[in-house]
């Protein structure tokens, strides 16, 4: 993959040197290879430290709403990640024409915690190609294949290609399979009532109330958050059951037809919880009902934002 | 079996005396607590210096921190001035004489009264943040106290007259002779004969001199940040300033970590700080 | 513990073009039926739903006009999808869908409401006490390791 | 005097203790240990090779604790009881019991004691477990502590081929394992050589010598938003954070309870005014008090640095903002200064 990066060093390079934008959103790699952590480059001497691969776990767009709507921003842009950009521009986030998109077609996020869970945490070295990772432990060189270690809302992607994007670094790579995007939320529909419900208390009664959840979130960009409210107090501000069950629904429910499944939420998850399982069941349903997919242009409205008197038809009791 | 009797987040039992509001906006309310029990009352006594605050609570509703604005020797209550402001503050509006309130409290160091025998005093004030400094004048005046210090100026600047607090107080602090009072407010009024200006402009215009003298300033942050330079620069040495600070609380027992400023927890090492010791804490108010 | 089942009405101001009928429901409500009363069915927050079952309601119904009969134009009808997609996703993490009922009135229904009530009541009863999703009366406060 | 115990009589001693005792050790759950009460888990996990991801903080600080009840109609208190039941915390790593001693110094002071946090703690022993192999992420012996250190810890054991050896610290630790056989010399030199060689393993992550110094001068410079640019302002470092104590106290109407919850200075409200007015408004300011509150404000309190180096933040960070690194940061940034 290290070509990659020769070329999006050239082009931010590029664009840094021809004063094209006045930030850079991308990833850096500074102390550990496991943990790249997204940087903010404004001048090329600090480009040395640029990194990208599969390791890289964070939704870039998240900080796209951090910047006044004036800055000029180049940012690296996946799949997931453009299709952030496109929902944040429908609701008027940033500006198109302020944006310089570096699309990169994405083999998928490698999860650490499958690698650690097969070889331990000691991991000194990390290298990957297209098809294979290698991580060195204790002196010793293990491969993996990369299908086993993606994270599991990459191996649900649909659109790994940017959808977007001034420059496509890379070949495109062909489109997920729909089918599989499915697969998990009907084996839950399937279930048992009960069976379902223990599955949501199971998942909502580890929740720590840190928010990282919301803060990953490109799309939890609101300055107070339905739970910090005082007046109305909304839902229990403890970690007791009803306080946790209550933030976990309506944190799905107020991503419906905004999420883009890039999966930010449950990587950021101290306690590996798993979130999608939610919103990819309102994902499901907005492209059922409404055949609508976050996030795919930069203009369609989605679906909770404007209505039809067809949708009666499936309402009156 | 832990110590619950004196558990320290165990507010005590009163009740509200008096409601009044003091100014004619609604938005500033006094109201006089007495205590439930007798053993309360003279434990909170032992304690009480002028600038500690209390936290109110009511229950089901919350808890905050407020200046108390009474002597003791005034009687065997509280006063506490309330600005409307945020959610529990409007609850505390709605409370009426015989309500029950919970109080935790004296909190925090208050003034360093025992140091200042024989000096000079300077009271500075703005706005609804004059309630402390109202309580340290009105414990000075008492016969008793009176004579353990020597002059005293006071400058109270409000934004409007109406926003003026203890009104009848103020009055007839006018008349009295051991003390001056110079009355401000931001924009000028008809009938109004005092002083027109802010506070700082005021402080310049007054002139107090530093020789044997303290300085006590509390207001809003911005009052604040222009009189302390004025002071400065009249020869008050920053060992000679002291201010009260606030900042968001929730134990008031340095516990909770909120009101953490440099090394210092504002609840529990101040409120009151001098300037001396302001400037050896980092800029994070 | 407490037996009794509780349900929440909340109803759109304009609905109930009869007199008797909002009459009714103003002042005569049985009391297992607790009253909140909205400008509009598109008012309704999905938290307003879930803050009644959390507190406690065993069943949930909504009344409002008829979706092209909204007082405000169009109110119902963006509400109509989010209350749709709401109730979809508490069935799926294992809320019974029955508890929550829309109804939706017209001006030939008087009394209709009346009917409708006792209609999800007599089906509320049936279904039980609410069990699935927490409530925040009586819960223990805590959380890992207490 | 140094105890010997089989690892295969571990049971059988756990079970003795059980009577009396509540007894919690390591165990795993999902991919992470966690303590639980002893038998939920077939296993203990006591030889992850990290820390249980929750910090054992919260069998003291609860992450929500109720601290009144009151009657709402009549406005009045209702008595909350603590009687914790006498526990033991078993296989706790020494930093995290070197975490507890060290909030001790916030909860359990000559003006105000907490009566919830004092009452766990006086019902609580802590048995611990020394690390063979510290992680990468680990950097206890950098703040001044090590992997076998015993602050805060009844009665510590080392794992050695097929036996535990364990050393007591205070009465009631001496108590639980006195009727276990001497160790022998040679074997005590043997574990000591074993502590020492692990405590060395590990490398000093930063120069902590002049450091409360270097970030006192750099409380005002630009090195704070640089660092801070990436953070996500969550509250993960600092819940999962052994040492971090800030709470909350909030009232819940619906079981009229005043309870406290933990809290975080990284959150916008943490010190949000009801004037509107915040005195750290943005996530620069807040990673500032975080680290600031850690290694130069605890030093003034207690004299020690407030970080156990249990590496709880490093791992659990979603974007890899490591402690460690900020600091080597501090420490030349502003040497960089001082020579240009």
């Amino acid at each position: 993959m290290s070509e990659t990066i020769v070329k999006l060093k050239t082009e931010i390079e590029r664009l840094l040197n021809e004063d094209v934008i006045d930030v850079v959103i991308a990833f850096k790699q500074e102390d550990s290879p496991l943990r790249p952590q997204p940087a903010f480059f404004r001048n090329v001497a600090e480009l040395e430290v640029l990194e990208y691969n599969s390791l890289c776990q964070n939704n870039l767009a998240n900080y796209l709403t951090r910047f006044p709507q004036d800055t000029r921003i180049g940012i690296v842009v996946r799949g997931c990640e453009s299709r952030s950009v496109n929902a944040l521009i429908v609701e008027k986030q940033h500006q198109r024409e302020n944006l310089y998109l570096i699309g990169i077609p994405c083999h998928g996020i490698v999860d650490i915690k499958k690698i650690f869970k097969k070889t331990g945490e000691e991991v000194t070295d990390y290298s990957e190609n297209q098809d294979e990772v290698t991580v060195i432990v204790n002196g010793k060189e293990i491969t993996f294949s990369r299908k086993e270690l993606l994270h599991d809302s990459c191996l649900r992607c649909i659109h790994p290609n940017p959808v977007d994007a001034d420059i496509l670094l890379g070949d495109p790579l062909p489109e997920g399979d729909p089918n599989i995007a499915r697969q998990e939320v009907e084996s839950i529909e399937a279930m048992s009532r009960d069976e379902r419900y223990a599955w949501f208390r199971h998942e909502a009664e580890r929740c720590i109330r840190c928010y990282a959840c919301r803060e990953a979130c490109p799309m939890c960009y609101c300055t107070e958050c339905f739970v910090d409210h005082t007046a109305p107090r909304w839902t229990e501000s403890d970690v007791s059951q009803a306080g946790m069950q209550a933030w976990h629904i309506i944190r799905a429910f107020h991503q419906t037809g905004r999420c883009t499944s890039c999966g930010a939420c449950e990587r950021a998850c101290p306690m590996d919880i798993k979130l999608t399982y939610l919103t990819e069941k309102l994902n499901k349903d907005m492209r059922e009902l409404y055949e609508f997919e976050a996030g795919l242009d930069s203009e369609t409205q989605p679906p909770f934002a404007s209505f039809n008197l067809d949708d009666k038809k499936r309402f009156i009791v | 079996m832990p110590d619950l009797e004196h558990n320290p987040y165990n507010p005590i039992p009163m009740h509200i005396m008096q409601a009044y509001y003091e100014s004619n906006d609604y938005s500033l309310k006094s109201f006089e607590l007495s205590f439930d029990n007798r053993e309360d009352c003279d434990e909170f006594f032992k304690k009480f210096n002028p600038g500690q605050f209390c936290q109110l609570s009511i229950f089901g509703k919350g808890e905050a921190p407020f200046g108390i604005a009474s002597a003791a020797w005034e009687g065997e209550f509280i006063r506490f001035t309330v600005q409307k402001l945020g959610t529990f503050t409007q609850q505390i509006h709605q409370l009426k004489a015989g309500d029950p309130i919970g109080m935790r409290g004296p909190l925090g160091n208050g003034f360093p009264i025992g140091n200042w025998k024989g000096k000079n005093l300077v009271i500075i004030g703005g706005g609804c943040a004059f309630s402390t400094l109202y309580a340290l004048t009105k414990h000075i005046q008492h016969p008793q106290n009176r004579s353990d210090f020597a002059e005293m100026i006071v400058v109270y600047g409000t934004r409007t007259s109406g926003l003026c607090m203890y009104k009848n107080d103020i009055q007839s602090w006018c008349q009295r002779e051991d003390m001056q009072i110079h009355q401000a407010i931001d924009i000028p009024e008809e009938g109004w004969s005092h002083h027109v200006g802010y506070v700082p402009d005021v402080v310049k215009e007054v002139a107090p001199s530093p020789k044997n003298a303290v300085a006590v300033v509390c207001g809003p942050p911005i009052m604040t940040k222009f009189t302390l330079p004025i002071l400065v620069e009249l020869g008050f040495k920053p060992e000679t300033i002291f201010t009260s600070l606030e900042k968001r609380m929730k134990c008031g027992i340095g516990k909770c970590g909120r009101c953490n400023i440099g090394s210092k927890y504002i609840c529990k090492d101040g409120p009151v700080f001098s300037l001396a010791e302001l400037q050896a804490l980092p800029d994070d108010i | 513990m407490e037996t009794k089942l509780k349900i929440v009405l909340f109803q759109c101001q304009w609905c109930l073009y009869s007199e008797p009928d909002q009459q009714w429901v103003d002042h005569d409500l049985p009391p297992s039926i607790h009253l909140v009363k909205l400008p509009c069915t598109g008012r309704i927050n999905p938290l307003f739903i879930l803050n009644a079952i959390q507190g406690g309601a065993d069943g949930i119904m909504i009344s409002g006009c008829l979706p092209e009969k909204c007082h405000y134009k169009e109110g119902n009808l963006s509400a109509l999808r989010q209350h749709e997609e709401f109730i979809n996703l508490l069935d799926y993490i294992g809320y019974e869908r029955d508890r929550i009922r829309f109804v939706w009135l017209d001006l030939q229904d008087r009394g209709r409401i009346q009917r409708e009530l006792a209609n999800f009541e007599t089906s509320i009863t049936e279904l039980g006490k609410a069990n699935n999703l927490a409530t925040r009366v009586n819960a223990p406060s805590g959380g890992q390791y207490v | 005097m140094m105890h010997i115990l089989n690892k295969k009589k571990l049971n059988q001693i756990l079970t003795g203790w059980s009577t009396k005792y509540d007894i919690y050790a390591p165990q795993k759950v999902e991919d992470y240990s966690q303590f639980l009460p002893l038998g939920t888990a077939d296993e203990l996990a006591l030889n992850e090779p990290h820390n249980t991801r929750f910090p054992p903080k919260s069998f003291f600080l609860p992450q929500s604790e109720t601290l009144l009840k009151y009657d709402h109609r009549l406005k009045q208190l209702k008595e909350v009881v603590i009687t914790p039941k006498p526990r033991i915390i078993f296989g706790i790593r020494p930093c995290d019991a070197y975490a507890v001693k060290l909030l001790d110094t916030v909860f359990d002071t000559a003006e105000y004691t907490d009566p919830y946090w004092k009452a766990k703690r006086n019902a609580t022993l802590l048995i611990g477990m020394g690390c063979n192999d510290p992680c990468q992420t680990c950097f206890c012996t950098t703040v001044g502590h090590g992997p076998f250190n015993h602050d805060g810890l009844d009665a510590l054991l080392t794992e050695c081929q097929d036996n535990y050896f364990i050393e007591t610290f205070t009465e009631k630790g001496n108590k639980l394992f006195s009727d276990l056989p001497a160790a022998t010399k040679d074997q005590q030199r043997q574990v000591q050589e074993m502590q020492k060689k692990a405590a060395k393993s590990m490398q000093p992550a930063f120069d902590t010598t002049n450091l409360k110094q270097n970030l006192n001068q750099s409380f005002d410079s630009k090195y704070w938003a640089a660092i801070s640019e990436s953070c996500l302002g969550c509250g993960i470092c600092t819940f999962l954070c052994p040492t971090c104590f800030c709470f909350d106290i909030v009232d819940e109407v619906q079981r009229n309870e005043r309870i406290r919850n933990w809290d975080t200075c990284m959150f916008r409200i943490y010190s949000l005014e009801a004037s509107g007015h915040n005195p750290r408004p943005t996530r620069k300011e807040r990673t500032r008090q975080r680290i600031m509150h850690k290694y130069s404000y605890w030093i003034d309190h207690a004299g020690e640095i407030g970080c156990t180096g249990c590496g709880r933040c490093i791992r659990n960070c979603p974007v890899g903002l490591d402690i460690r690194a900020m600091l080597r940061a501090v420490n030349t940034f502003e040497s960089e200064t001082v020579n240009a």
